[in-house]
């Protein structure tokens, strides 16, 4: 077994644990339902959470996926409002903003050596500004194709639902494996996280692929943008605030390093569901307040680093050993 | 009954959220409280989990009025009624059994017609103290305000900026409005979105040397209870209330509903009553002290 | 000329570090690069290969001019590099290290089967027998620097260069090294060579150009030079001299340190070792023996598991570095870029650090006495820099070493653990760190110096500690300090004990 | 550093600072009086230096966690609690000491809390902190049960609002607080340590820093400033306000750092220039709601303001307009050059 695969393999097993102990208390939660609902729920935070993999992956860090949603959904519902367009050409154009937006954020990291952090931050108003000037309304959408999409599901034994949304999103999990662990600019991605100063010496283009990641991280945003916008059938503002933060909690419990280099994709996967199963298991317990609903959240959140944190000491030691 | 609630944003949600659970449990109800944090996913995410557990009744409080179409036809197919509770959505209405709430926008305009009775012909400037930019009582209430001062041109708003729906916040825009306005000289009135925002910029007129009150006319929306006690000692003017027991009717009309299939009507709507210094603030400010706000 | 420089320029804030330099490489020929730390030899090089931007000059390759704009560039035309700071990533495999950039694909994606042939076939002829699919970061310096030269020597159309490849490999890994750089040499490439050991520099070298403060000072066929004009044009000055045995010259102090049983487990096997004030312990073995291990074990950097360390007075608290130096103890770490140097701190608080650290924050050094200490040892040491407010990241790797070291003088510790202290250093510093350890210890201190180079140990170390697999294996004492005796510890399975003088 | 040494560190900032006032004052050309209203001063200068103290104080903290290479997303959080356990403490009748002492006692905590997970069991600080940022809300409404917590007393009140020699408590709040710290870490060894550990952790440790006890204090050092943050906002409104009390602060707080030009990554910082940055943002706050755009266009002048600030100071901005000039004098000279033929691969 390899060491850098020790933490997927945490993640994975303290997600089962966690489920198993939720069982446990609450039968119900072992459902075809809720695991439709776990996948279908979290799919807009799934697939910008594979973006925000790949950005930390690197080394940086990408605050303005939440703000890109939201922009998203205006960008797609006023589109859809004010012109005759189809659907489907609205997303392409939205992808190709986004992924612009996504470029130029990293064109500036890189171009002007500026922290991604700070970037990306005033790219988070900057977005979400702009979808202000776009609406300040929550504007629906009912064309008939986005109900097509809504209703698109596969009925799971069990009366669960497999939505079309579940599905992109474990499809964009399986795109992003495949460029993170099986491209070239995946390990470029790998290399940069490891050390920006040493992949340059070793030849990696530091400036294409920093302008790559964020462009990727810009279209994942949209994507998820628009699975937010079909999830909800709206675009709206004001919506997923702090989302960014979300993505980023779940790129790190999926066992990625924050500071770079080492981490997966599917490992990522396994952080949005796990944070998917602690919003579950609250609704269900139902009894908390809205306080103890934010304590009991971080104390669960910090329940799993925690756990994940030891059982990689003590992994890394019986290896060592 | 599961009850998703939006969060604790401000005290009248607070006292919203106490309200219900109250009327709960006089009732013998059990509630499944879930509280969202002001997001609409959260929201979604506890409606499908309602269902998936199967409850009998789901109270919703939506934080937008978009976006609940999928969700609500889930519920529907579960054979689960809903009712909304102090916002409305925008889907069809079959889909939820009745609404209970207010309306946002006539809030705004028994405000604004309060200040046009209020100031008569005199030249009035107000400055408007606005909810959360894009939040639907900010829409709402600022253009039921516009309609309720509608025809007196001596009435104009001259200065509206967002306060957040916060104290704090009300504070230090309405600092920046004095400063804007001849040290607050030049301004008549002030219309707040909320309570809260009200209280902290009573304080900001205070410290701005200003009685508010007399020299600043102030209203607002909500009737949260410390808005009396500034009424009380003849700092604010006038407030609207709106009701945080909406889980009342809300339950009366699913216990008819459980009993023997009565249909409510579809929207329920509470009292927007206005409240002046001379409707005892003192007392309601006893009133209301205990409900959570 | 392959590759020609002409009037090449660097200047960085306040030095210039070339000046006007001139520099030719023919094909078939191996081009030793000399010159003493900070003489310009790596800055050279890296505006040679696109990493960093020459301030005037030109380059021709192949008689055309040439302007790589950065390594990838410089990749693309053929000319492969390893750097002097061992430039790869700890956290990719070596398989995708040796490969990165130009791993093999089928439709689009990596196809990991080819990558690790092609890998395998990289290191073909090093003599390493290593899974190309671990991360680097679990193989030791040695093995990376290998690494690095296989993954060069394959990007390498047509120039090679090497800065400072030799540092830290053993003599067995030298000549594999050698081996492939003649059959290189052989098939027509231009190699250029930077090192500072001399006898490899005549063993390998066809011509040699010789560097000193940013200039071109000459160059000529390495056949018509010998060492002591090579040292004389190196330094300009006459070398003081040589370093000389200096068996029996010390007495054995008072027993200062007694570690019993130290160990941990996965790292070194428990041994036993005792100090005595004033002398020189010496620490031999092969790449990956576990000399660092038991210096960071009786430092503190990983705590060990079993054993005691105790003085005159009692069992001494070793379990973190911050206790260990209060119990009189000092270690300049074998990694000075990860475990030595602070970058971007000055070179008067690089000096102050560990000082100032066991002061406690309270009681600050004040500054006029931090910059006279910097000042004295930049004087003493003869640390290359335009002044001691200089962030140490930006000087050469040799004076960063002495930076290190003046952190430890500074301290005047007990007992100093020195991890190969002369790893890139050049000869006149090398004879001057030689020297300091001489001096420190007829002061009374007592050193453990680990060094690959035995001439170096024989003539410092008044005891010997040979380390094989993780285990000390022999401890050899007064006469009996030989390099054969050495080597034939490290090599016989059943090492003669009784070499115990 | 001397005089000049930190004049020239703090150059940039000041002259960002500079060209922010004056571009608040072409919208709005009264920006820059100050008068006298009884015995305090007013103006809108005045209204900056006030209203900015809680990003400037939260900024001194994060400028020291920031510099050991870490982040601290639970400031706002902090502020909330504090403000709440203070509020509570008056609120039972306690005196004010009491309650000052309570807040800042809960902020240490906090900041142990955090210190203890950043230091102790080695979590990455984003998450370390994130962990007391989602949580700490809610010990914050824990204490208030959910609601705005208000409270008459005159004392603290003062603390938010009064004024003393004519400046508003809180601006002599973070102003202190600055010199305090700024002298603290840069007349001890503590500045120098704290960089050292930024820069590079394990060779600090080898040569003997103690980071974890540094890590600690830096923390604790930051969840103190929150606390007095905590505590001028509670006192601005007489009320503990857990749901909305520095709300997504923690981000202005680290783009002041930023805008202070200390790096994210650690090592080299500057207490000054983070405080300077605190202003400018305030200064742009304060100018948007002056200047009486729709609240709809707030963000996005933010984002273009704070974008460009950062562009000018980014010491890039420089060589990649002289590589740029550059190139076009090279391709001039030599009449533009044939890129070298590229090698085909090997
Ligand atoms: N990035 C940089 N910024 C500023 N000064 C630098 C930088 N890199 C090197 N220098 C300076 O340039 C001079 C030459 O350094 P260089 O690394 O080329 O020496 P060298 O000959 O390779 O020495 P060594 O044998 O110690 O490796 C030194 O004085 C060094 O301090
Ligand atoms: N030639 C090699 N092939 C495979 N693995 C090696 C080789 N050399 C070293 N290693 C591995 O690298 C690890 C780290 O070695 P390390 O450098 O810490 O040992 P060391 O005794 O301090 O050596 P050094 O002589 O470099 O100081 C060892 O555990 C060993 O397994
Ligand atoms: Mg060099
Ligand atoms: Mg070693």
């Amino acid at each position: 077994m390899n060491l850098r695969r020790l933490p997927l393999y945490v993640t994975i097993a303290i997600f089962v644990l966690a489920f198993l102990l939720c069982w446990l208390q609450f039968p119900r939660i072992l459902s075809t339902r809720v695991v439709g609902n776990l996948l279908t729920d979290n799919a807009y935070l799934g697939i910008a959470a594979v973006g925000m993999t790949l950005v930390i992956l690197s080394g940086g860090i990408d605050l303005s996926v939440g703000s890109v949603i939201a922009f998203s959904g205006v960008f797609i519902a006023v589109l859809l409002r004010d012109t005759g367009m189809h659907p489907l050409a609205a997303f392409a154009l939205l992808l190709m903003v986004t992924t612009a937006f996504g470029a130029a954020q990293g064109a500036l990291i890189h171009g002007l050596a500026m922290p991604a952090f700070i970037v990306t931050l005033a790219g988070m108003f900057l977005a979400r500004g702009i979808a202000y000037l776009l609406t300040l309304d929550s504007i629906p959408i009912d064309h008939p194709f986005f109900e097509t999409l809504q209703r698109a599901y596969w009925l799971m034994p069990g009366k669960g639902r497999f939505t079309l949304l579940g599905a992109v999103m474990l499809l964009a999990v399986a795109g992003g494996m495949l460029l993170a662990h099986r491209t070239r600019f995946g390990t470029n991605v790998f290399a940069l996280g490891g050390g920006e100063a040493t992949a340059r010496m070793m030849g990696v283009p530091i400036g294409q692929t920093t302008v790559l990641i964020y462009a990727f991280s810009g279209f994942m945003a949209g994507l998820a943008g628009i699975v937010f916008a079909v999830y909800t059938a709206a675009g709206y503002p004001l919506a997923t605030v702090g989302v960014e933060l979300n993505a980023i909690a779940a790129v790190v419990i999926g066992g990625t390093l924050l500071s770079g280099g080492s981490g997966t994709v599917l490992g990522t996967l396994f952080g949005v569901l796990t944070m998917g199963l602690i919003q579950t298991y609250i609704v269900f317990d139902g009894t908390l307040s809205s306080w103890w609903t934010k304590i009991v959240i971080g104390l669960l959140l910090f329940l799993f680093i925690v756990l994940q944190k030891g059982l990689l000491t003590i992994g890394a030691a019986r290896r060592a050993a | 009954v599961g009850f998703s609630q939006i969060g604790s944003e401000s005290g009248w949600r607070a006292a919203e959220t106490t309200v219900t659970q109250q009327e709960a449990e006089a009732r013998g109800i059990d509630l499944q409280f879930s509280d969202a944090q002001q997001k609409q996913e959260n929201q979604i995410a506890a409606v499908r989990s309602f269902v998936a557990q199967g409850v009998d009744a789901i109270l919703l409080a939506p934080v937008v009025a978009t976006g609940w179409d999928a969700v609500l036809e889930e519920a529907k197919e579960a054979e689960i009624p809903v009712v909304l509770l102090d916002r409305m959505v925008d889907s069809d209405p079959s889909l939820y059994l009745t609404a209970v709430g207010s309306d946002l926008v006539h809030e705004g305009e028994v405000a604004g017609q309060w200040l046009a009775e209020q100031v008569g012909e005199e030249p009035c400037r107000v400055v408007e103290l606005q909810g959360t930019t894009g939040s639907s009582p900010a829409i709402d209430r600022a253009q039921g305000f516009r309609n309720g001062i509608e025809g007196h041109a001596n009435i104009e708003i001259v200065q509206s900026q967002t306060g957040d729906f916060t104290r704090a916040q009300g504070k230090t825009v309405m600092e920046a409005f004095l400063q804007a306005e001849n040290g607050g000289a030049d301004i008549c009135a002030l219309y707040a979105h909320n309570d809260d925002m009200a209280v902290g910029a009573i304080q900001a007129i205070k410290e701005a040397g200003l009685k508010p009150g007399e020299d600043i006319l102030v209203v607002s929306i909500d009737a949260v209870p410390d808005i009396f006690q500034a009424m009380a000692a003849g700092e604010a003017n006038a407030t609207v209330e709106l009701t945080p027991n909406m889980a009342g009717p809300a339950f009366d009309a699913l216990q008819a509903y459980w009993d023997n299939g009565t249909e409510p009507e579809k929207f329920i709507q509470t009292e927007s009553k206005l409240y002046t210094q001379a409707d005892d603030p003192q007392g309601e400010y006893d009133r209301r002290k205990g409900l959570g706000y | 000329m392959l590759l020609h420089a002409r009037g090449l320029t660097k200047r960085f804030p306040g030095t210039v570090a070339l000046d006007n330099v001139e520099f030719g490489l023919a094909a078939g020929e191996v081009h030793a690069l000399l010159g003493e730390n900070g003489a310009g030899k790596s800055t050279l090089i890296k505006c040679l290969t696109g990493a960093y931007r020459r301030d005037g000059g030109e380059i021709l390759l192949d008689g055309r001019a040439v302007d790589p704009q950065s390594t990838a560039h410089a990749q693309e035309l053929g000319i492969g590099t390893v750097y002097q700071e061992v430039n790869l990533l700890p956290n990719l495999t070596v398989a995708e290290n040796l490969t990165l950039g130009r791993q093999p694909r089928r439709l689009g994606l990596v196809s990991r089967r080819a990558m690790r042939s092609l890998a395998r076939e990289m290191l073909d002829g090093y003599g390493l027998s290593i899974d190309v699919d671990r991360d680097l970061g679990a193989y030791s310096v040695a093995v990376q620097q290998i690494i690095a030269i296989a993954r060069a020597v394959h990007l390498s159309g047509k120039v090679l260069i090497l800065d400072e490849p030799t540092a830290s490999l053993d003599a067995r890994e030298v000549a594999l090294l050698f081996d492939v750089v003649r059959g290189l040499r052989e098939r027509g490439l231009g190699i250029v060579f930077v090192s500072h050991f001399l006898d490899q520099v005549f063993a390998i070298s066809d011509r040699i150009t010789v560097l000193r403060n940013g200039r071109h000072v000459a160059t000529t066929e390495a056949a018509s030079l010998d060492r002591v004009r090579l040292i004389n044009l190196m330094l300009g000055r006459e070398l003081a001299e040589e370093t000389s045995h200096n068996h029996g010259r010390r007495e054995a102090g008072a027993e200062l340190l007694r570690a019993e049983g130290l160990g941990r487990r996965g790292r070194i096997t428990p041994f036993d070792l005792t100090i005595r004030s004033g002398e020189v312990i010496g620490m031999a073995g092969l790449l990956g023996s576990g000399r660092t291990e038991t210096a960071e074990v009786l430092f503190g950097a990983t705590a060990p598991d079993s054993g005691t360390v105790r003085d005159a007075k009692g069992p001494l608290d070793l379990s973190t570095p911050a206790r260990a130096i209060a119990a009189g103890f000092g270690f300049a770490p074998e990694d000075r870029k990860t475990d030595g140097i602070i970058g971007d701190l000055t070179v008067r608080e690089n000096i102050a650090l560990a000082l100032q650290a066991h002061r406690g924050w309270a009681r600050p050094i004040p500054r006029a006495e931090q910059r006279r200490m910097a000042d004295e040892y930049i004087r003493r040491l003869d640390i290359r820099t335009p002044g001691a407010e200089k962030p140490v990241g930006l000087l050469s790797g040799g004076n960063q070493q002495k930076v290190i070291l003046a952190r430890w003088l500074a301290m005047n510790p007990r007992f100093l653990i020195l991890d190969e202290p002369t790893r890139g250093i050049d000869v006149g510093a090398h004879a001057e760190v030689l020297r300091l350890i001489n001096e420190m210890v007829s002061s009374g201190m007592s050193l453990l110096v680990i060094s690959s180079e035995l001439e170096e140990l024989v003539a410092v170390s008044d005891r010997v500690i040979v380390v094989r697999d993780r285990r000390h294996v022999a401890e050899l004492a007064g006469q009996a300090i030989t390099t054969e005796a050495i080597v034939n510890a490290i090599a016989a399975p059943e090492a003669k004990q009784e070499a115990r003088a | 550093m001397n005089g000049t040494g930190l004049l020239r560190r703090v150059a940039p900032q000041l002259l960002t600072l500079a060209a922010v006032l004056a571009l608040v004052t072409v919208f709005f050309p009264s920006f820059l009086s100050v008068g006298l209203s009884g015995d305090r001063l007013v103006g809108s200068p005045i209204d900056v230096l006030k209203r900015g103290a809680p990003v400037a104080l939260l900024a001194i903290g994060m400028t020291l966690v920031i510099a050991t290479r870490g982040i601290d997303l639970s400031v706002g959080a902090i502020m909330a609690i504090c403000g709440a356990s203070a509020a509570f403490a008056v609120d039972q009748g306690w005196s004010l000491g009491v309650a000052v002492l309570l807040a800042l006692g809960a902020g240490l905590l906090c900041g142990l809390w955090n210190g203890f997970l950043v230091a102790v069991l080695g979590i990455q600080p984003i998450v370390a902190t994130l962990i007391l940022m989602v949580a700490g809300r809610g010990i914050a409404q824990l204490i208030t049960e959910g609601q705005i917590l208000t409270f008459s007393d005159a004392g603290f009140a003062f603390l938010g609002s009064g004024a003393v020699l004519g400046l508003p408590v809180p601006a002599w709040a973070w102003i202190l607080a600055g010199i305090v710290v700024g002298l603290v870490v840069r007349r001890t060894a503590l500045g120098l340590l704290i960089e050292s550990v930024g820069v590079n952790l394990r060779a600090s440790r080898l040569a003997g820093v103690n980071s974890t006890v540094l890590l600690l204090t830096v923390y604790m050092i930051s969840g103190l400033c929150a606390a007095l943050a905590g505590l001028i906002v509670t006192g601005d409104i007489r009320g503990a306000d857990a749901n909305n009390a520095g709300l997504w602060l923690e981000l202005d707080a680290i783009l002041a750092v930023a805008i202070g030009g200390t790096s994210l990554l650690g090592g080299r910082f500057s207490i000054l220039a983070s405080l300077i940055g605190a202003m400018i943002i305030q200064s742009i706050n304060t100018g948007i709601l002056l200047a009486g755009f729709p609240p709809e266009f707030n963000l996005v002048i933010k984002a273009i303001l704070v974008l460009l600030i950062l562009m000018l100071q980014s010491p890039r901005l420089g060589d990649v307009a002289a590589g740029l000039l550059a190139r076009r004098r090279r391709a001039d000279e030599t009449g533009a050059a044939p890129r070298p033929v590229q090698e085909a691969g090997r």
